[in-house]
């Protein structure tokens, strides 16, 4: 579904990618994780160009996008979807909107569009938020706007760079477990994140970056996500589960 | 309202028809109050006078040849002159209409002799001014000039000057201002009038008639001689005109037709 | 109302009217065709979408060319040009014509520096939708930049009213030139600062609607 | 320490802290946990009156701020320490430069400041980046670019909004036995954090919110830093403990 | 080079150095005094850190008064002004009077723009570090904007060029005064398209540096 070649990308003499070669398979979730500054933003970027590699090729559902021409790149670009890990919103466009752009660029069937968006928002529980700006918006409510703009348009890849690290572990569950249902309808994941838990609880194979080189790609066995009540009388359950001494 | 009523009856609406409009350029007043004041009369005679006002001296001639407009009512011959020279165009002279009265004005002086050695002059600062306003102060030996080498006089052409008068250029729109300003300003009538001055009563030289510098109505070639121009000619050289000019321009505005 | 108002109703109404027409359609040009070439100018530029440095360079210099000429000398340059568009180059029609040729080389630079300050991750979200250039440019570029387009074009109108003042040398009138005549060349002061007064209300007025626009649709 | 009574902040109609008293006592680390857009964000910009609020009073250290003049509050914000949940690093500035900056407003002694902010620089990992700019920066490296520079004038105080959202787990237990250190030396630390792990960590007492209001604040005892080694085969090993199927 | 340069070369040199001049004072006041105001403008807006209705209202309509004038009636309304400052009313060093004035309403217009575009965040940043209002101009404010202001002074200097031909009227000089005293009104063509060609060399180096500058110290 995804290839890499030999994928290379330095930026003025620092080698963030170092030739790097990877497949991923349709309808996997495939995760990425390593440390800061490993160079897994900068591969996920590179997967649909939005950095072009110094050498190397990228193949994407059977097209080699390194030597696609613009128009058709910008088709393939349509179905992958892609959460940034700094939400990239439209400051000037309502959380509505936002959404609503995606389902425009994809010539998504005019009459369906606005129950779409609404579905999305569904999906990350930001319903009532439809007429709020980014600006008024907390750092997890933002991230889960990008994750409803990047769904909407029901891509067949989607790359998702930390899409969960403003999240509540709740909140986190939820999104998951919609990622895991879009999955399941055959699209493929790719999921940069830090969170090991994240990671292990949803992620059929896993790359190890490190130095801008791939270490290693391990296959392992979703754990589930771990499903958590979404009230505070949960946190403070956790939280006093071991350790705890009562209350203050 | 008497425009109105022509039209009325079916004789007049054809003579409505042969109605000619003829567009006259001009600057400032007093040009544009002559060529207003001759309006009604050539609206009797079936011409529709437009005048458009335009803002240096240079668009009204470019007009003109460009037969935007029919003829033009701001300058001297010689100016029209070197425009014709320099553009290739074929301008005349139809009718001199008034002398505009050059002229010496100072605030603090009442004559010539009382300005004091090095005293600042002012002066307009386009070309053919710069020419008329050196020929004025030489006229009356205040400076000399030597021989003319370009198409105008300019300050090095002075081969004399025992005062040692310093020279200021400014652009026409400060020249009145400058009143104020310098000891002593050369300038048009037409500047001078708003500051209450005349050349009559208040101008230390002036340049009377014996000169080129009449402000000439100006056509061109192929329409000098078509009706409208040379009834436009008459009604500007008619009494009223010198009437007008003689009652509100004493000396500033000298008719210059019999 | 002093006399002197009263006096000169007629002529003051029209100058009102020349002003409000040269300005009229110098806003026009600018949003028609500046805007379009500033945002020429801002892709075009290395490192964005539509890279091109031989566009960038002719556009680039197409309008310096404009902005360096002395404004009075560009008026009569344009002259042929404006005879072949309005048939005339004399009177307030034709004094739109130079007065547009600005207002486009004006807010072109404006709208170019709009646009590079909308923040790189807002033009990233866009490629990586598969937005077309057109795409990029209208549901992105103008919506992040707006407030700083609204204001640009308060700027550049205020501008375009004070160039028009330059336009009586072909006959353009207007308030400016109104004062000039009037107020300046015949000494008319009260006349003069009614005329001037006339204008900084106007100023007043489309800053006041400029600025109030530009917050209301800044939601950044 | 910190003592908030009845503070309550909305935004045009929506209530973002609804009458919240909280005592924060000198020298504790205090975790505050809770959904997104619980308005924890909101609560943390509270404290140093970076919104101000509707209502209610801000009392830092025996200072009341809501009622300072402008000099004082500033001169009492230089002994405040923030980490923003975006970072807000001055782009133009380098990394270098981002931290000095905190230690010119603060008048830090002026030749001891270059060497300050290099020993933040190592805290955080970042000395070889000093030149950079921060869009020349991955996610976790800006974050730890603005944990250094919170950090480097010493406040008494540090409030830290999600400071490790962007790390892997190694960087984050290094920069939390950073705080740790630091809140050995008196500082009195507040942590905003959606993960469970963090806030159990370190915090001696922990705030729970929801919906704008303190649901309870529980003390517990930190379980301490989970130490782990900073290498990819680390993350291989944590992969492939359970569920791992073997190498691809 | 063409004889007529060579005819004309003391004079072309002079208004050379005229320009210069008028321009460079231009240049000055729009650092020394448009840049404060700007900032002033900006920082006294609804929402910013000094907020004051007040002294925003003032400062803005002063703004607009010298914006809305035309600029001949400017010049001529800061005669007594320009007198007591220069001692004179005329020639180069009178005009840079009100040159630099429309300077300094020309440039702190397009200092409140870009300053408007530096990120809420950012100021956050310096108000929590207990900056004072000093500190988050230049330490914070001047820093990020830096490129914005760059570009704006680079539009503005090639407007001053623009308004410095109109100085002629006080005996400015200049290279536009020129071109229209010996190139226009003495219909000589060639000189006109030469002195117009130095007005292009020179505006087309200005961008260019300005462009450059602005992108080397944009690190966003
Ligand atoms: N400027 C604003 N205008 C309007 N509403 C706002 C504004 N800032 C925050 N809010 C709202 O206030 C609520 C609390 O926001 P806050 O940022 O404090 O949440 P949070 O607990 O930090 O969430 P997160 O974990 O997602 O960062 C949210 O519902 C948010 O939409
Ligand atoms: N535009 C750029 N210019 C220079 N260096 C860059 C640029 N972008 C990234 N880098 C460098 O490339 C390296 C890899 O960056 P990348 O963003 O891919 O890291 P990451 O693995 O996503 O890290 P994190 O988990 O912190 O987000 C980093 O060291 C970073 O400093
Ligand atoms: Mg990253
Ligand atoms: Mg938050």
């Amino acid at each position: 579904m995804i290839k890499l070649h030999n994928v290379s990308k330095s930026f003025s003499q620092f080698q963030a990618v170092c030739s790097v070669s990877l497949s991923i398979h349709k309808g996997e979730i495939h995760g990425i994780i390593g440390a800061s500054g490993a160079g897994k933003s900068t591969l996920l970027r590179l997967m649909n160009l939005l950095e072009s590699p110094d050498s190397g090729k990228v193949e994407i559902n059977g097209q080699t996008l390194t030597s696609l021409p613009g128009k058709d790149l910008r088709q393939a670009r349509k179905s992958i979807g892609m959460i940034f890990q700094h939400f990239n919103l439209v400051a000037n466009k309502t959380v509505f909107e936002n959404v609503m752009v995606s389902l425009k660029l994809a010539n998504y069937p005019k009459n369906k569009r606005k129950g779409r968006v609404m579905e999305c928002l569904q999906f990350v529980g930001l319903e009532s938020f439809k007429d709020k700006y980014p600006a008024q918006l907390s750092g997890g409510q933002k991230q889960r706007v990008a994750i409803a703009r990047a769904l909407a348009n029901s891509p067949q890849v989607l790359l998702c760079d930390e899409p969960t690290s403003s999240l509540d572990p709740n909140t986190t569950a939820e999104i998951l477990s919609v990622l895991k249902d879009i999955n399941r309808l055959g699209v493929t994941i790719v999921i940069v994140s830090h969170e090991m838990d994240v990671i292990k609880s949803i992620c059929n194979r896993v790359t190890v970056m490190a130095d801008g080189e791939v270490y290693d790609t391990v296959s392992i066995e979703p754990t589930g996500i771990g499903s958590a009540k979404n009230t505070p009388a949960n946190f403070v359950e956790q939280l006093t589960k071991i350790g705890g001494t009562g209350h203050a | 309202g008497s425009k109105d009523k022509d039209a009325e009856t079916p004789a007049k609406v054809q003579k409505e028809d042969e109605k000619v409009t003829l567009k006259v350029a001009s600057l400032i007043s007093p040009m544009t109050d002559i060529v207003e004041l001759v309006k009604p009369k050539l609206a009797e005679e079936g011409i529709d006078l437009e005048m458009v006002v335009l803002g240096d001296n240079v668009q009204p001639n470019s007009a003109l040849a460009a037969k935007e407009v029919d003829a033009n009512f701001f300058q001297h011959v010689p100016y029209m002159e070197e425009f014709n020279r320099s553009n290739d165009a074929n301008l005349v002279p139809i009718t001199p209409i008034y002398f505009a009265n050059y002229g010496v004005y100072a605030k603090d002086f009442k004559t010539m002799d009382e300005l004091p050695e090095g005293a600042v002059i002012a002066m307009a600062n386009d070309v053919s001014n710069i020419d008329r306003s050196l020929a004025l102060l030489a006229q009356h030996g205040i400076i000399e000039l030597g021989e003319k080498t370009d198409t105008y006089y300019t300050k090095s052409d002075i081969i004399d000057n025992p005062k040692n008068y310093k020279f200021e250029e400014v652009d026409l729109l400060m020249l009145a201002r400058m009143y104020d300003d310098a000891d002593a300003v050369v300038m048009t009538p037409a500047y001078a009038a708003p500051l209450g001055l005349t050349p009559k009563s208040d101008a230390l030289l002036t340049e009377g008639i014996e000169n080129d510098f009449a402000i000439t109505l100006v056509a061109r070639e192929d329409n000098k001689d078509s009706e409208p121009i040379q009834k436009l000619a008459e009604a500007m050289t008619s009494p009223e005109v010198r009437q007008f000019l003689e009652e509100n321009y004493d000396e500033t505005a000298i008719p210059a037709f019999e | 109302m002093p006399e002197i108002l009263i006096q000169y109703k007629t002529e003051i109404w029209q100058s009102i009217a020349e002003t409000f027409a040269m300005v009229g359609v110098s806003i026009l040009a600018a949003i028609l065709v500046g805007l379009p070439v500033g945002t020429l100018l801002f892709l075009c530029r290395k490192g964005q979408v539509f890279e091109n440095p031989y566009i960038f360079s002719i556009v680039n210099l197409l309008v310096n060319v404009i902005r360096s000429f002395p404004f009075l000398l560009l008026v009569v340059f344009l002259i042929p040009f404006t005879r072949l568009v309005i048939g005339t180059a004399i009177g307030t029609a034709a004094a739109t014509v130079p007065l547009s040729i600005i207002a486009i080389a004006h807010y072109s630079r404006l709208v170019e520096q709009s646009l590079l300050d909308v923040p790189k991750g807002v033009m990233e979200a866009a490629v990586s939708m598969g937005a077309s250039v057109r795409e990029i440019i209208f549901k992105f570029l103008y919506v992040e930049a707006r407030s700083g387009l609204v204001l640009g074009l308060t700027t550049s109108i205020i501008s375009f009213i004070s160039y028009s003042t330059i336009m009586g040398v072909v006959g353009g009138g207007g308030i400016g030139d109104f004062a000039i005549r009037y107020g300046y060349q015949q000494f008319k002061t009260d006349l003069m600062m009614y005329m001037i007064l006339i204008m900084v209300i106007l100023v007043q007025l489309i800053q006041f609607t400029g600025t109030t626009v530009s917050r209301m649709i800044d939601k950044r």
